[in-house]
């Protein structure tokens, strides 16, 4: 145990790719479930994006996925790209509707 | 202890260490501009992953490119009534149980699997092979994120005008 | 002749019936000839029948029969049968209907419903023939019933007043009481032998084949049949219809509730007689001693001239079923035929005083007196002759006094429950009949004396008194003749020596050999050895009861008060009639009555309540309904209303409106899913 | 290389075709009148163009764009029905009065429908895990911009944002679910993920993980619960057409890739033929998961149904409880349960999107979206309220309308593979669904209106609308054979 | 075969005459309400002209229930048929229409019965066109149930009632008619879920092998599931006197007692048919309520003998329950109406205790009484509805005295009542006394127990004569006119059946006799 501990320390394989990405993964959600502001949330759900990335390519990397990894990488950024722009897009009109963009204010749907 | 090992940490470091202050931040500007280290650090992994590529990319996409669009929002939300960068955070406890528990269980499964592992040689040149497949095998993908960017486009112009605006115009 | 014309008797009241019902009221004077007529017409037909059945084939029996219906393999026949006892029965009610009849055209002359009362007397007719004429337990049922609603109409003709729907409800309902035993009966019959019809029934019974192959079972369903005559016949327990139905008119009181329908009973205990076994037919003797006993205590001392009448006939009734039931069959089977005419013409007797009564009291308009309490009476012998000396005829015949029909079968009817009890030591069965033989005699004359003897109660409505019209007082003349012996036996004192003797015999029992009651040529020995006894006693007790009465009522001797102060108990047991309805409507008609209630309760409140309250259900309804309807006032509904509004904003609790507490749930979600399938 | 791409877009005419409409609405919508439906008509031809190339498509089984995409009878069937529900959707949007007040937007509202029945079509046919995430990222960003389409309302705006982060998250969890399951099997194709599961793996619980995480984003788009709760905040705020497109096309969609995604990656291919009967692999039991979401799904969404006042809403958790109800079909995972599901999709499309449209007339006419102020409704106009009603008695499964068949299938499916508990729970639930269903045909038909209220009238083409969804709603549940033999035919996926 | 009109099946016509007529009614404009009440009855005329031209042809010596060739006026077409895709068998839904000995009286009574219901309605004046369209809609559905040989054509039939019934009341009903209606329909949807689901299961346990192609066909042909050996190897229903067979059978004897009402799934029937209004209560009791006991016979027995075997006690026992208890909650009740409902729940347990005997006193016994039930239930709901129209008064102590008033109606009134009392010579009893009989063989305690129903029964009836039609007319009553023409015809012939079938019921029992008598032997021969 102490001996697999050592040796995962000295060299960075998969498994601490991956943790790196469940991290990053939990601080998304994070951020996404407990910050009010709109924006801060849209900055969440790239952190889960990226840490999804970082699997991708840590796979194609250690696995025999190869370059495939890559390139679902490269179209999850471009992805992440147009849902952004369209986000924010979203946020601005309602900032213009509420006059506010935190999520805890914008509940008139409910029950 | 290699290069690559200690390059390694370093940047998961870097990465984790903005990312938590993101998430963590009063100070929306703050954040945004911790999310912009992390996303340099992720990039740095993918050098370390030899996908020097998708390093740039995510350097020019993101860092250049969607932290902009983000940094204009932050602006553009908070300004004309009051300038305010402060935020505010919901659901704390539930949202910290949470996501402790699913970092707890993903390493813990990560950690836990036994998986196969086949590395790759560090090849020569990403770009030409990352190339050939989207032209290749990746050309539908390629087109289908070519439509889907023009749409996004589109609807992002037609959620962000001002409609009242067009209002006066007549329409 | 012996299938087509019982038929046409039977079919000959209906057509009075059917004719009446729907045209009546078009016809000239109502249609009264019409059906008097037809019955008329009947009893001739009877008359030929009796004679030539008795003429020329006196020891057939002839049936006749078709199938009703053929249920799986199972052929049920209905079918005539003619043997002695029946065209007998079969005279006895077409003349007391006929007689009926015309006295009715009388007294009913006034009422608004004329025709139909004149219809419904068609019906009960065609129903009591009926109930006689049929070879077959089963459709003897199906008249039985009908006589039942025929009496419920009859009873309940005047229906205006309250106390005759009741009386005709009670009548109806006490019976279905009884009829529900005899329903019982039929059916265990029918599913041990496949049939109704009675000579099949005893031949299998003959041969050995028992119900459900149990003795028991056979002296069950012979006491279950028996409760149907327990209920027409107004025994104990159940008699406490029949006073209550002197609600109605009094010729029918005088038809029905005297001479013939409640004589079905006895009837039908009759046609049963061979698949008695000897223990069914000592309950029979014990019910008829106890009932013949109960009657006359009560009748001793009502003033009511119907009530007493109809105590005396509960009372003879139950001498009936006591005679068929020590095996006195002839000589029971006797007494309803003697009974039918004196009782008959006993209550026709009592229509006449009190058609007399009313039309002096409607005269004074005097609405508050009772015209049928006799101690508004007295006197009338002078004001009435021909009622009262019919009356007096009448009163000698139940009485038991020599030279009377009712002497000849009364006599019998001691003998063989004294010669029963020489065999068997049922001692209580004799010493009963003769007691009751005594009461008898005693409140009969008493009634007689403070209705025609002493001073009038009241001048002014004496006076008004008059005798009533010839077709009232021919019936009763009539009756007055057939109440006398040579009718039935040139013997005055003795019957068995007589035509009816000869025609009527005690029929051979079917059941097994050690179910069986006495051989009937060991009970005749018996008979003869105690007859002369027998006579002797109830000569003396019938004459002391008469002495008694006249000493107390007539000669004034005994003062009556008196007699009751020292009865104390058993006067005021008597006068309330032993407190049977008291204790009825207490332990039966209050506990159904309860029972439904809370059924009813229990059905709105749990069984609904279930329904509506498995939670779900509930919330919905009580929501939909509180959606439907505000104004109707629904507790059950409203109550749940409330409830269900807090579970609804319970399950719409979850749905915030915020989206992060949306992610929140689907996280957990997520987690919860994977840690259950870790 | 350059042949078969040729060869492939031979073979991808319809999604082509919707391309071009996509882009020949943007050009002409810089050109013509703002106010005409000109945009509308173009997409309804462009639909019916794709349409005819995708019957064409029928009988075929191949794989096209580097076994990227499956062109087989089951797809042939989504597309053809989400063609169907388009067109309906198009249709719907010319006659909205809601819409009314945005023409001069109308060509990007049909641009993005376009965009959206391009990702749809796509969803159904990809095969490949990146392809099919990608298709859904399409239908989505365009669902999200038509959402808050109509900018002046204020729910409107609210419901897009809110769908914009749910979704946002739940794509991204199920990115994470598709990159572990990636990982874990070394292969993004569908084929070659089932091959590989074949093979052994070794790391059931990353694979759990990861099929857990895709189920999220599954869940999402179908919305199922625990996954459900943008729907009626969404549908409500929505414009009723948009509401109706989520929950008819984007359901069916969703539900397309997601039978085709668990039908094979998880078959167990070697038991396949023999049994008859699909199994998943052993030690996992997805079944048993969907079925208990399905449970859920059917329990919460009629319960909660039960509450709601806003006929859009009551609709949006009645479209929850069918998701349970259709997934009882994937749960089953045989041969019966996929044609079930395929039966049930066709019908639901006729009797949902009749309802929604009734719903929109009432809007357009009486406007109101509130159930309380039916009331009196089927008198003020007959036709409407009377096909309101065998809509919503379809929904609840009464004979004689489609909606019986579609619930005897799922439900016959269910019963012949043993699931007796899920159709317990499914029977007992249809019953509380009568309640909420009825509760708007009594308020239409048990009160009669106010006296001086003027009777509604509605064009010849609502009529026309009406009637085609009323006809296969009735037709369907008295002579349904084609659609039977049609629905079996189409569950053969390739390479099956 | 042999019987076609117009090359349609005598059946067909029968069941969908009315839908024809639906249509027409739809076509006429509003206005023309004559117009609209003439079509209703020429369709339902057509249905009783029909009605008895079956009576008359029937073959009475055939015995139908599991033998497809001994059924009559058979029509069987494919309806549904998907062919066989390689893994599983062919499937099989048929239009099949045929009618045995079990059946035709059920026709006769719907026809009857739906024929007064539409005099009965004629003086309805709210909504005309659409009470008389939904009216002919349910009688489709009603006659549809009884003639359906195939399951699934069954099922359709059965829920399509539904709806009707469910509009008709709450549109057409009393005061608190929209809480009876969703009563109403709850319960019977519950029923139709358990029907439905059993359904399924039949469906995938039973699969016949088709003569012409040797395929295995699953089939929804009630017959086919009839014979065990047609059940597949280890389906759910499979097998004799498994735990799911059992199940199965208590899902559709729920379904049916639902609509019988058996106690305890009663309480949807007093709500509706209080609110019901006059003909729609005269077809709830007269014919929807034998729909239960009808299914029960047509589907539980021959299908599940071993269940009915092994629930016969359970049976007979609530058929007991319902007797006495219908009873009793009758005579507590002091709405006319509501009295009426409960007598019919005390009257239908006669049924099914008669029937739970099975023999065939009891058999033909049961059935007969659901066709007297028929009539005299229609009588006192055509009774009740006399004087609500007149009075708009319910109350049993709201009336008096009616007899000196009306006494046409009083006359005709008592009859009805008389039979619901069971006097002999009226038809009630004949049927009641062959239930018994073939009860009491069976169940003797049992028996006994219910047939002290028939004093309560008196009691409630007589209390209800004397309350109404007896006494002195009460003053705020006022005078009423007795019956009209219109409704002398809607009683007449129905006494007229009351009083023939009470005198000589062998018409109506031997139409049955053989079948009932076949099916007895089938069921407690284990189904071979």
């Amino acid at each position: 145990m102490e001996l697999l501990l050592a040796q995962s320390v000295i060299e960075p394989g998969l498994t601490h790719f991956l943790v790196v990405s469940a991290i990053l993964f939990s601080l998304g959600v994070m951020a996404v479930l407990s910050r009010r502001n709109t924006i801060m949330v849209l900055m969440g759900v790239e952190l889960i994006l990226n840490s999804a990335n970082i699997n991708f390519i840590a796979f194609s990397r250690f696995t025999e996925l190869s370059l495939d990894g890559q390139m679902i990488a490269l179209f999850v950024i471009i992805i992440a790209a147009a849902e952004a722009a369209v986000a924010l897009a979203i946020v601005l009109n309602v900032y213009n509707r509420f006059k506010t963009i935190n999520l805890d204010d914008i509940s008139l749907l409910k029950g | 202890m290699e290069l690559t090992t200690i390059l390694f940490y370093l940047f998961s470091l870097i990465t984790l260490g903005a990312a938590a202050f993101m998430v963590f931040s009063k100070n929306i500007v703050h954040s945004a501009f911790a999310l912009m280290f992390a996303l340099i650090g992720v990039a740095a992994l993918y050098v370390l992953l030899y996908a020097d590529f998708l390093a740039a990319t995510q350097l020019l996409v993101y860092v250049g490119g969607i932290l902009i669009l983000i940094l204009f929002g932050v602006m553009l939300t908070s300004l004309g009534y009051t300038f305010n960068f402060k935020t505010v955070t919901v659901n704390l406890a539930p949202a910290s149980l949470l996501s402790a528990t699913a970092a707890v269980l993903l390493i813990f499964a990560f950690v836990t699997t036994d998986w196969k592992i086949s590395e790759i040689a560090e090849p020569t040149d990403t770009v030409y092979d990352l190339g050939m497949l989207l032209m290749g095998d990746y050309i539908l993908p390629f087109i289908v994120a070519g439509v889907l960017l023009l749409i996004a486009i589109i609807g992002a112009i037609l959620m962000s005008t001002h409609l009242s605006a067009e209002n006066r115009e007549g329409v | 002749m012996f299938t087509q014309l019982p038929l046409i008797i039977l079919l000959l009241p209906l057509l009075a019936f059917i004719l009446l019902i729907f045209f009546g009221k078009r016809l000239p004077r109502q249609g009264d000839w019409l059906a008097t007529g037809l019955m008329t017409l009947t009893l001739f037909l009877s008359l030929i029948l009796l004679v030539v059945k008795l003429g020329t084939q006196p020891a057939e029996t002839i049936s006749s029969s078709f199938n009703w219906a053929i249920v799986g393999s199972q052929v049920i026949g209905f079918g005539i049968m003619i043997d002695n006892l029946a065209a007998v029965m079969l005279v006895v009610v077409t003349l007391v209907s006929t007689l009926v009849h015309y006295f009715s055209m009388g007294y009913m002359k006034d009422d608004t419903r004329y025709s139909r009362y004149f219809a419904y007397l068609g019906l009960f007719s065609f129903s009591m023939l009926g109930i006689v004429l049929t070879n077959n337990i089963l459709l003897m049922y199906v008249f039985w019933e009908l006589v039942g609603v025929s009496s419920y109409l009859l009873i309940g003709h005047w229906y205006e007043k309250k106390t005759a729907s009741n009386a005709a409800n009670k009548a109806f309902i006490v019976n279905r009481i009884g009829d529900f035993g005899m329903f019982v009966g039929i059916m265990i019959l029918f599913l041990s032998y496949s049939t109704f019809a009675f000579e099949a029934i005893f031949e299998s019974i003959s041969a050995g084949q028992l119900p459900f192959g149990s003795e028991g079972w056979l002296t069950a369903a012979g006491i279950l049949i028996f409760c149907g005559a327990i209920g027409k016949s107004a025994q104990f327990p159940l008699h406490v219809w029949l006073p209550d139905a002197m609600e109605g008119p009094t010729p029918v009181s005088a038809l029905i509730h005297a001479a013939t329908m409640v004589a079905a009973g006895v009837y039908l205990v009759a046609r049963v007689f061979p698949m008695l076994t000897a223990d069914a037919l000592l309950v029979i003797a014990y019910i008829g001693a106890i009932t013949a006993l109960i009657a006359a205590t009560i009748a001793i001392t009502q003033f009511d001239i119907k009530k007493v009448l109809a105590y005396s006939t509960i009372s003879q009734l139950g001498y009936m079923i006591m005679a068929l039931g020590v095996g006195a069959y002839t000589a029971g089977f006797m007494h309803l035929v003697t009974h039918a005419a004196f009782k008959a013409g006993l209550f026709l007797g009592a229509g006449s005083v009190i058609y007399g009564m009313h039309a002096a009291l409607h005269k004074l308009h005097n609405h508050h007196t009772d015209a049928q309490d006799i101690r508004n009476m007295g006197g009338l012998k002078s004001k009435m002759p021909l009622t009262y000396w019919t009356f007096l005829i009448f009163t000698l015949a139940i009485s038991g006094i020599p030279l009377t029909s009712g002497f000849l079968s009364k006599d019998e009817i001691l003998a063989g429950t004294l010669a029963f009890s020489t065999l068997n030591g049922h001692w209580l069965l004799p010493l009963t009949g003769f007691l009751v033989a005594g009461l008898t005699a005693f409140y009969m004359f008493r009634l007689l004396i403070l209705t025609f003897h002493g001073k009038p109660a009241n001048d002014q409505v004496y006076s008004g008194v008059s005798e009533s019209p010839k077709v009232m007082t021919i019936p009763l003349i009539i009756l007055a003749g057939l109440s006398l012996f040579f009718f039935y036996s040139f013997n005055p004192f003795g019957a068995t020596s007589g035509w009816f003797y000869g025609a009527i015999e005690r029929p051979e029992s079917m059941v097994p050999l050690i179910l069986q009651p006495a051989a009937y040529p060991v009970f005749y020995e018996a008979v003869s050895s105690v007859h002369t006894l027998a006579m002797i006693l109830s000569i003396i007790i019938a004459g002391g009861g008469v002495v008694f009465a006249l000493a107390v009522y007539h000669w004034k001797k005994v003062s009556a008060d008196a007699l009751a102060k020292r009865a104390g108990l058993l006067y005021t047991g008597s006068v309330n009639k032993w407190y049977f309805d008291e204790f009825y409507d207490a332990a039966f008609v209050n506990g159904t009555h309860g029972l439904m209630k809370m059924l009813r309760w229990f059905d709105e409140n749990i069984i609904d309540g279930i329904v509506n309250g498995s939670a779900l259900i509930t919330k919905v309804l009580s929501r939909i309904s509180g959606w439907i309807d505000n104004n109707v006032v629904d507790g059950l509904v409203n109550g749940t209303a409330t409830t269900a509004n807090k579970a609804g904003g319970l399950l719409s609790h979850v749905q915030t409106g915020k989206v992060q507490t949306y992610l929140v749930y689907v996280i957990f979600s997520f987690l919860v899913l994977f840690v259950l399938f870790l | 290389m350059v042949e078969h791409t040729l060869y492939s877009i031979g073979q991808y005419l319809p999604e082509i075709v919707i391309t071009a409409t996509l882009c020949i609405i943007i050009v002409a919508d810089l050109f013509i009148k703002k106010e005409s439906n000109t945009t509308g008509w173009i997409l309804i031809a462009g639909m019916l163009i794709a349409g005819y190339f995708t019957i064409l498509q029928s009988g075929r089984a191949e794989s096209v764009f580097y076994d990227m995409v499956a062109v087989d009878p089951f797809a042939v069937f989504f597309k053809s029905v989400l063609v169907l529900a388009g067109l309906f959707i198009v249709l719907f949007s010319m006659n909205s009065l809601e819409l009314e007040s945005y023409k001069s937007r109308i060509g990007e509202y049909y641009m993005l429908i376009a965009g959206m029945m391009l990702g749809m079509m796509m969803m159904v046919g990809s095969t490949n895990l990146l392809l099919m995430f990608l298709a859904l990222e399409v239908t989505s960003i365009c669902s999200y911009v038509l959402v808050g389409f109509t900018k002046r309302s204020i729910r409107s705006s609210e419901s897009s944002i809110k769908y914009i982060i749910y979704g946002a998250v739940s794509s991204g969890v199920m990115l994470y679910g598709i990159s572990l399951l990636i990982g874990v099997t070394a292969a993004t194709d569908i084929y070659a993920i089932n091959e590989a599961i074949n093979a052994g793996i070794d790391q059931t619980l990353i694979l759990n993980l990861a099929v857990l995480m895709i189920i999220v984003g599954f869940g999402f788009k179908i919305a199922v619960v625990p996954f459900h709760f943008w729907a009626p905040d969404v549908y409500e705020g929505a414009p009723v057409t948009i509401a109706a497109l989520l929950a008819v096309a984007s359901k069916i969609a969703a539900f397309g890739m997601m039978v085709r995604f668990f039908s094979v990656t998880f078959i167990d291919s070697a038991g396949f033929t023999s049994a008859g009967v699909w199994s998943a692999i052993d030690g996992i039991h997805w079944d048993v998961l969907l079925g208990g979401m399905a449970a859920l799904a059917m329990i919460v969404g009629n319960l909660t149904a039960l509450m709601q006042d806003n006929i859009k809403r009551m609709l949006a958790y009645s479209s929850i409880a069918h998701a349970g109800y259709i997934l009882m079909g994937l749960v089953i995972l045989t041969s019966e349960g996929l044609t079930a599901i395929l039966i049930y999709l066709f019908i639901y499309l006729f009797m949902n999107l009749g309802a929604f449209y009734v719903a929109m007339l009432f809007m357009n006419k009486a406007g109101t979206e509130s159930i309380e102020e039916y009331k009196g409704l089927g008198f003020r106009a007959p036709l409407a309220a009377i096909a309101l009603t065998i809509f919503l008695v379809s929904l609840t499964g009464i004979p004689p309308t489609g909606g019986l068949i579609a619930k005897l299938y799922i439900f016959g499916a269910a019963v012949s593979a043993g699931w007796i508990w899920l159709v317990v729970i499914a029977g007992i639930t249809t019953v509380i669904s009568l309640f909420y269903y009825i509760r708007v045909v009594r308020n239409m038909f048990f009160y009669k209106p106010e006296d001086n209220t003027p009777q509604l009238t509605f064009d010849l083409m609502s009529k026309v609308i009406l009637i085609a969804l009323l006809v296969p709603t009735l037709l369907l549940g008295i002579y349904f054979a084609p659609l039977l033999e049609f629905a079996r035919n189409s569950i053969s996926m390739i390479g099956f | 075969m042999e019987f076609q009109i117009l090359g349609i099946g005598i059946l067909t016509w029968i069941v969908f005459i009315p839908i024809v007529g639906m249509f027409v009614v739809l076509l006429l404009p509003d206005k023309n309400r004559n117009a609209i009440r003439w079509t209703a009855a020429i369709a339902t005329g057509i249905q009783v002209t029909l009605a008895g031209v079956i009576f008359t042809v029937f073959d009475r010596a055939k015995l139908g229930i599991n033998d497809a060739e001994s059924f009559q006026f058979i029509e069987k077409y494919s309806w549904i048929t998907v062919e066989a895709v390689p893994w599983v068998g062919r499937i099989e839904i048929n239009y099949f229409l045929g009618i045995d000995g079990l059946s035709v009286l059920m026709i006769i009574l719907t026809a009857i019965i739906s024929f007064i219901g539409v005099i009965s309605s004629w003086n309805i004046e709210k909504m005309v066109k659409g009470y008389f369209a939904l009216y002919l809609l349910l009688v489709t559905g009603m006659m549809g149930v009884f003639v359906a040989l195939d399951f699934f054509l069954f099922f359709i039939f059965w829920e399509v009632m539904l709806l009707p019934m469910y509009f008709l009341i709450g549109l057409w009903g009393g005061p608190r008619r929209e809480y009876a209606a969703i009563k109403f329909f709850l319960y019977t949807f519950v029923g139709g879920i358990l029907m439905l689901l059993t359904m399924l299961a039949l469906y995938f346990s039973v699969a016949y092998t088709d003569p012409v192609t040797g395929q295995s066909v699953h089939t929804f042909n009630i017959l086919h599931m009839m014979n065990p050996a047609n059940y597949v190897e280890g389906g759910l229903l499979s097998g004799v006197d498994t735990t799911w067979r059992y199940v199965a059978w208590m899902a559709l004897f729920i379904n049916f007692a639902i609509k019988i009402p058996l106690f305890p799934f009663h309480t949807w029937l007093p709500d509706a048919h209080v609110e019901a209004p006059t003909p729609i209560s005269v077809i709830l009791a007269g014919i929807l309520l034998k729909l239960g006991t009808y299914g029960l016979l047509r589907v539980n027995f021959p299908i599940f003998p071993d269940g009915t075997i092994y629930f016969m006690y359970f049976m007979a026992i609530l058929g007991m329950i319902s007797i006495i208890y219908g009873a009793f909650c009758a005579m507590a009740q002091d709405d006319f109406k509501k009295l009426i409902a409960y007598s019919s729940i005390s009257h239908m347990g006669i049924v099914v205790l008669g029937i739970a005997a099975l023999n065939t006193q009891g058999m033909v016994g049961g059935v007969l009484q659901m066709f007297n039930h028929g009539i005299i239930t229609a009588v006192l709901f055509l009774a009740v509805g006399v004087l609500y129209d007149r009075t708009h008064k319910r109350g049993l102590y709201d009336f008096g005295g009616i007899a000196n008033q009306m006494p046409r109606y009083t006359g005709l009134a008592m009859i009805g009542m008389f039979a619901a009392l069971g006097l002999p010579g009226l038809n009630g009893f004949v049927s009641e006394l062959f239930s018994f009989l073939g009860a009491f063989e069976a169940y003797k305690w049992i028996t006994i127990i219910s047939v002290t129903g028939i004093i309560i029964t008196a009691g409630y009836i007589l209390w209800t004569i004397q309350r109404v039609f007896l006494g002195n007319t009460p003053e705020k009553m006022g005078r009423l006119e007795d019956l009209t023409p219109r409704e002398m015809l809607m009683f007449v012939p129905l006494i007229v059946l009351i009083v023939f079938l009470g005198v000589y019921p062998a018409p109506a029992i031997e139409l049955m006799n053989s079948s009932l008598g076949y099916l007895v032997e089938f069921v407690t021969n284990g189904g071979n």
